[in-house]
């Protein structure tokens, strides 16, 4: 039994876990190929198109003979429909978590959370022409008779906050189920109520993975293609009213993909060059949210 | 010293039958309860709508040419058998795809990585950033690789298969690592206590313990991308075809695609074939997320 | 379930005379379908600190939590049997669950502060409860004073409370309970988690608290529950003859000095002096 | 990234029945039409592949010139710097023209003042000078009430697009920007539908299949009021809207690829079949012959 | 740091000639920055059965962990010093940490079976380590057996492990180690999740495997230590005199009775006598 610990070669243990890491540094290949995808037609279109005139111009015509590119127009319905959903998802989505995790017996909750979650599983394109067809055709203009025309970024953002309501609460109840049952049980110990120790204990001791749910939801809804595609409208205006319609980035993207420019030509680049914006902006809203979450993890 | 107007003292000690406020039945709290079954039964009930509206108009439709007929230019005639044979090519080439890579960066960031490695720590960060990046993008990247690589017939499963991969990478490797997390640390020393090594430790202990959720979580990554429709659309997936995909260089389209397409046309049953596509398109992924649900709660073990 | 007579004994307090606070008549508890507690009656009287001792899953801590009705929060708890808090049954129909546990407070085994800071804290129980409070300043110094922290946090009552040390935090939570003025303060093997000087501290606080209030304190610690409590509660678990399921019984509650020095029944003997648990 | 290199595979031809792939892009104005051919054709040759895109009629030239397809649909003529590509590339190409399409101007079925526009009120709603300016019906005619105008009409990628500005306002491609642009003519539908003021304009078959969601317009381009049909783009008063559809037939892969021949062969010979099937205008005998032609010298 | 010199001693064991399978020298343990152990010296002799003990937070897991490397798994964790298994130092340059594992097995507080079969839990170490079996079969009803399980759970071990007790789980742990051969058992508290019942079975395994295996168990429960131990070995916590961190120290080591029955060190016998911890 006496034999030596002296260390034994592993030569498969080390090859596989090699094989490991490359899998996983693949990921850092993606996006790095996603910032020269974007960057290096964006840059070719800002050759010939200012940064600012993109960032700050009021009239978005690539395509027509009298072109202009100015991006606010897009950025404004992509304001409202994001604004929209997150007042549609954040109420709803927080309001079913708080009864998820707080009130719901638990067998309840293991029947409720799975059907919220269904929501996410819709294809978007459904989620879509409904948007235009039952939420915009029939409830605002037939039932609700509101002075508004075929789309609207109304109908979008709200639909497009319903769907966004399972990302909600799923993540915002992980959280409030991660407070530590002592802390109710020192609140109820208190004599406080369930709904006390809901919004005075728990809810601000899940405050930061909240508010991370949140931003997740942000992102998701600045990203959204397919309903904003459908529902919102195709014509580049600047939006300043939720009745009234507007293309998206994403819109744009969509609806430029459905024709077919030649790589390399100005409208090819325009469409990177939206896609850059897209990216930039849910890149900062995504840093954000994980630095909520980090600081999230820290707390217990 | 602090006043309180609280009847206390131990020889008149109040009751403690129901007060009107504070207690369970208070009407703040009673009001608070019923805001927050109306979040969750205004959800539900928003699905429920959906799903009636859309079955009305489209379960005349769901029959036996649905799934034998080609699409055709009398909505009469027509059906979405390559596009629901097109769905199940680039699902199933998205899996093969995704899944090995997934699953096994996934258990070098949570197994193996030191936490302290500044790559580590970056792919980390990466992973978590590339799961909230619209799904557009992602067809943007491909269409720019197939540029530059000098590809230039785009609509091949391969490559839709391609941009949907890349997509759900983040959201495989995400589900993993919360399953292999979920397995106790004492499983781990126990089997290393054992004289296995790390490797031996994963394969025969960890992963075979983090399956259902990594089969959970892939589940759901993968109905993601069954329903996704945007990014095919930038790869020239809007294309009309009269066959079956057959192979990984075949041209196709799938079912979300079908349904925006026939939406688009003039005649009143093709909007009804769009319709029962999606009843067939949401029969499969309400399947598929139940499946994946039941897998969770059946087979998830509670440590 | 059949149970041998003697263990499922309901043990006559002594003084018989001395007025109750608190009486468990009778009481099984059941979690589901099992019953972790069965036939247990014992009366906790005023002013005086009662221990409860014995090995783990003996079902010490299901009863304490039936006290103040925290076995509500628990899914699928039930209390059988009458369970009177001066004089009133706290399981009653009329009772609010949450007036019972305002005045009879819990002080739990890990610190569990919550994440603000110490001073809301304190405030906090005064808040939900809707006490009409003349200064909530004055009260949380009062509170903090009487559970012996006021000197080390009185310079930091805006601060986190997560930032105090384990023993501090515990004193913090037996404070925070003060502040909402119980009659009764339940403990659950509140000096598991800290050190022997926090600990110290802890029985220390205990002997100047029952003046004020009644005390019932869990504790796997024989040498504290000699240390503090006049009287001692001894629980064990027994098999069932035909199912094997266990059940926690209370199997002999005297005087503290009395218990530890001559028990009656073999078993706390047994348990007193080492040879199991 | 001009590959260059063909799509399609050679059919083994030891059998009696072809097989082998056929590609086509371009107009989707168009695709119905090859579809529908398409679709006939199966009942023929069952084995044969075709494939049918939709990237407009520009991005259809840009395949086709790159020689990734046999054939490109296409709603107007091809553009002189289209064919230079093509030249360039070394592609030839023959022209089909293969079915009519009269270009209908559409409004709401509420709207009952413009039951007939004049070419010049057409120009005066789309003319560039209009954008921003011409936003409300009086403005149009000061007969015409007090009503909003909202626009709908083709992506900036279609034939459609071309050929209407072409036509209404003397150039290709100049259009006011302010309006709705789609490559989905069915957003054109709900938007036309849904708002009394709208107006648009799209191919006469999505008139027909929604006569009761929308109203046509006859249109008076000098020799009164004609309302868009079947006959009246047929004998040619339905003017300037009236038009051609075209097939582009790559030459070289005409004679070699067996399969592209019986598919085109059996297209001009059933073209009266397929565009009733489709929907479309028939061709009128004289084009038929003008199309047999065409057939003929690619043969040759 | 600045230790008082009694506290941070090397004791030496008496019997100085016996042979020790593991011989821990002048050892520190960190966590990162933090010294959780300091100064550390003792030998375990070869067939006899050690105890730790000591209040909580005093390092008698941290110092265990080290004895087979499994610290290496913690973030952080450092060892300085020397420790030494058959002269070999197990930290040493060449030293494979896996075949240390297998040579000195664990079994942990709480009991972790895999989720297999009774069967493939104990199959599970043989296989890994490529140990050379005529018969697994006959291997696992050996450790079986040895581990006082096999007539418990022979008709059912294609059943999962899962659906054992408690008690019986940790035996089947134990009997995994046994399944792959080791010189030397760690157990960390294995009993402390168990009833008394179940404690008693495993004390009475420990006995008999004394015969074969060296045994290192780090208990809570002295009276569990005085049941059990040939020898023990008393840790305990100091605060730095200058930063106030706390470390780890080994106050006593000697026979277990000379331990409880005369210790040496006041403080040994202050946590005997129940005076804190
Ligand atoms: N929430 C619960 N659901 C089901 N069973 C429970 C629950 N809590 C406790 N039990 C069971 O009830 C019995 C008594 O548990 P209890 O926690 O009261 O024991 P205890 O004496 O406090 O033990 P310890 O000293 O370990 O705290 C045990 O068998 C336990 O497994
Ligand atoms: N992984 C770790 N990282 C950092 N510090 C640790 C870690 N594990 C233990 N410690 C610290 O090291 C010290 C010794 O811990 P250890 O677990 O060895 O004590 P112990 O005597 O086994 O206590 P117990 O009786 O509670 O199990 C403690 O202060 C503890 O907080
Ligand atoms: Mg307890
Ligand atoms: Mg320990
Ligand atoms: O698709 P188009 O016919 O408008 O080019």
């Amino acid at each position: 039994m006496q034999s030596s610990l002296r260390t034994r070669r592993r030569p498969i243990d080390f090859t596989v876990r090699l094989i490991f890491r490359i899998a996983a540094i693949f990921t850092i290949i993606i996006t790095v190929g996603i910032l020269i995808a974007l960057l290096v037609p964006s840059l070719e279109f800002f050759a010939e198109v200012p940064v600012w005139e993109f960032l700050f111009g009021t009239r978005w015509a690539p395509r027509f003979a009298d072109a202009s590119f100015g991006v606010v127009p897009l950025v404004t319905a992509t304001a409202w429909t994001t604004v929209i959903a997150l007042a549609v998802a954040v109420p709803l989505g927080l309001g079913a978590a708080v009864f998820l995790s707080e009130f719901a017996h638990h067998r309840a909750r293991k029947v409720l959370k799975p059907i919220l979650e269904l929501l996410a599983g819709v294809p978007t394109v459904v989620y879509g022409y409904f948007a235009v067809q039952f939420v915009q055709g029939t409830v605002l203009r037939e039932w609700l008779g509101w002075d508004t025309g075929s789309f609207s970024v109304l109908a979008a953002g709200f639909v497009m906050g319903v769907m966004i309501v399972p990302t909600i609460a799923s993540i915002s109840e992980d959280a409030m189920s991660a407070v530590p049952n002592a802390l109710r049980q020192g609140s109820a110990a208190l004599g406080a109520n369930r709904m006390q120790t809901s919004l005075r204990v728990v809810f601000p001791a899940a405050l930061s993975g909240i508010i991370a749910a949140i931003v997740l939801g942000v992102s998701r809804a600045i990203g959204e293609t397919m309903i904003v595609a459908l529902a919102a409208g195709q014509q580049a205006r600047i939006v300043t009213g939720p009745l009234e319609a507007g293309q998206t980035m994403t819109g744009f993207i969509a609806s430029a993909a459905l024709g077919d420019s030649r790589v390399g030509s100005l409208e090819y680049n325009t469409l990177f060059a939206v896609g850059l914006l897209l990216f930039i902006s849910t890149l900062v809203v995504n840093f954000i949210a994980i630095a909520i979450v980090r600081r999230f993890r820290e707390a217990y | 010293m602090a006043t309180v107007t609280r009847g206390m003292s131990s020889s008149t000690a109040p009751t403690v039958r129901g007060r009107a406020k504070g207690g369970e039945t208070s009407p703040r709290a009673l009001i608070f309860l019923v805001l927050l079954w109306f979040c969750l039964l205004f959800a539900l009930f928003f699905l429920v709508v959906l799903l009636v509206s859309i079955v009305v108009d489209g379960y005349a439709r769901v029959d036996s040419r649905l799934f034998t007929e080609y699409p055709s230019s009398s909505p009469e005639d027509a059906g979405a058998r390559p596009a629901i044979l097109g769905s199940l090519w680039v699902i199933a080439t998205t899996a093969v795809m995704t899944l090995p890579i997934g699953v096994a960066a996934a258990i070098h960031l949570e197994e193996f990585a030191n936490k302290h490695n500044l790559v580590n720590r970056a792919v980390e960060l990466n992973v978590q950033n590339l799961a909230a990046i619209p799904s557009v993008i992602y067809g943007m990247l491909t269409l720019a690789a197939l540029g530059f690589f000098g590809v230039v017939n785009k609509n091949q499963v391969w490559v839709g298969a391609l941009a949907l991969s890349m997509l759900i990478l983040p959201v495989i490797i995400i589900a993993t690592r919360e399953a292999l997390r979920a397995v106790p640390a004492e499983i781990r020393q126990g089997s290393l206590a054992l004289g296995a090594t790390p490797l031996q430790t994963v394969f025969r202990n960890t992963l075979p313990a983090a399956l259902p959720g990594i089969a959970t979580g892939s589940i759901l990554g993968l109905s993601r991308a069954l329903g996704e429709a945007a990014p095919l659309l930038l790869l020239g997936g809007l294309v009309f075809l009269r066959f079956d995909p057959n192979g990984l260089m075949s041209g196709y389209t799938t079912m979300p695609i079908q349904i925006f397409n026939w939406t688009g046309r003039p005649q009143e049953g093709f909007h009804e074939l769009a319709a029962a596509t999606s009843i067939v398109l949401l029969v499969v992924l309400l399947s598929m997320n139940a499946l994946a649900i039941f897998i969770r709660n059946r087979f998830q073990k509670r440590w | 379930m059949h149970f041998r007579a003697s263990s499922a004994a309901s043990i006559p307090v002594s003084e018989a005379s001395a007025p109750s606070v608190l009486d468990v008549e009778d009481v099984n508890i059941f979690y589901g379908d099992f019953r972790a507690v069965t036939q247990v009656s014992l009366g906790f009287r005023r002013n005086e600190i009662t221990a409860l001792i014995g090995p783990s899953g003996c079902g010490k801590s299901t009863v304490l939590r039936s006290l103040n009705r925290m076995n509500d929060l628990v899914e699928g708890a039930r209390v059988e049997g009458s369970i009177r808090f001066n004089d009133e049954d706290i399981y009653g129909k009329d009772v609010d669950a949450i007036e019972v546990r305002r005045r009879i407070g819990m002080v739990f085994q890990k610190p569990n502060p919550f994440p603000k800071s110490i001073y809301d804290n304190i405030a906090y129980g005064p808040r939900v409860t809707r006490m009409k409070v003349s200064s909530m300043d004055d009260l949380v110094e009062e509170a903090l004073t009487k559970a012996a922290l006021w000197d080390e946090v009185k310079d930091k009552l805006k601060q986190s409370a997560f930032g105090l040390s384990g023993g501090q935090q515990q004193r913090l939570c037996i404070a925070r309970t003060i502040a909402v003025q119980p009659e009764v303060i339940l403990m659950d093997e509140p000096c598991s988690a800290l050190d022997p000087i926090a600990t110290t501290k802890i029985e220390d606080l205990m002997h100047e608290l029952r003046d004020e209030y009644t005390i019932i304190i869990v504790t796997h610690n024989m040498q504290q529950a000699a240390r503090v409590a006049d009287r001692t509660a001894f629980f064990t678990a027994l098999a069932d003859d035909t199912t094997g399921d266990r059940t926690g019984v209370l199997v002999e509650y005297d005087n503290t000095a009395k218990l530890f020095e001559s028990p009656a029944d073999q078993r706390t003997e047994d348990y007193i002096s080492g040879r199991f648990g | 990234a001009c590959g260059g290199q063909s799509t399609t595979t050679e059919g083994d031809e030891s059998g009696s029945a072809m097989s082998g792939a056929i590609a086509s892009d371009g107009s989707s104005t168009v695709a119905p039409l090859t579809e529908a051919a398409a679709t006939q054709f199966a009942s023929v040759e069952p084995d044969i592949q075709v494939t049918v895109a939709t990237s407009g009629t520009g991005g259809g030239f840009k395949t086709f010139c790159e020689g990734e397809t046999d054939i490109s649909n296409a709603s107007r003529p091809i553009k002189d710097e289209e064919a230079t590509a093509c030249a360039d590339a070394g592609v030839e190409f023959t022209e089909i023209v293969i079915a009519n399409d009269g270009l209908s101007v559409v409004v709401n079925p509420e709207n009952d003042w413009a039951s007939c526009l004049t070419v010049e009120q057409l120009q005066t709603i789309w003319a560039p000078e209009s954008e921003g300016t011409v936003t409300n019906w009086n403005q149009v005619d000061p007969s015409f009430p007090d009503v909003p105008l909202t626009l709908y009409g083709a992506g900036t990628d279609s034939g459609t697009f071309d050929y209407f500005t072409d036509v209404i306002n003397g150039e290709e491609g100049a259009s006011r920007t302010d309006y709705s642009p789609s490559e989905d003519d069915n957003v054109t539908i709900q938007g036309v539908s849904g708002e009394t003021g709208a107006l648009g304009y799209f191919g006469l078959s999505y008139l027909e299949e929604n006569a009761d969601l929308l109203k046509g317009v006859e249109v008076d381009g000098g020799d009164g009021c004609v309302y868009p049909s079947t006959e009246t783009v047929q004998d040619g008063t339905y003017t300037p809207l009236g038009r051609p559809l075209f097939i582009y037939v790559n030459n070289a892969s005409y004679a070699e690829k067996p399969e592209l021949q019986t598919f085109i062969d059996f297209y001009v010979e059933n073209a009266t079949s397929i565009a009733e099937a489709a929907l479309f205008v028939p061709l009128t005998d004289e084009q038929i012959t003008i199309a047999q032609d065409e057939l003929a010298t690619l043969v040759g």
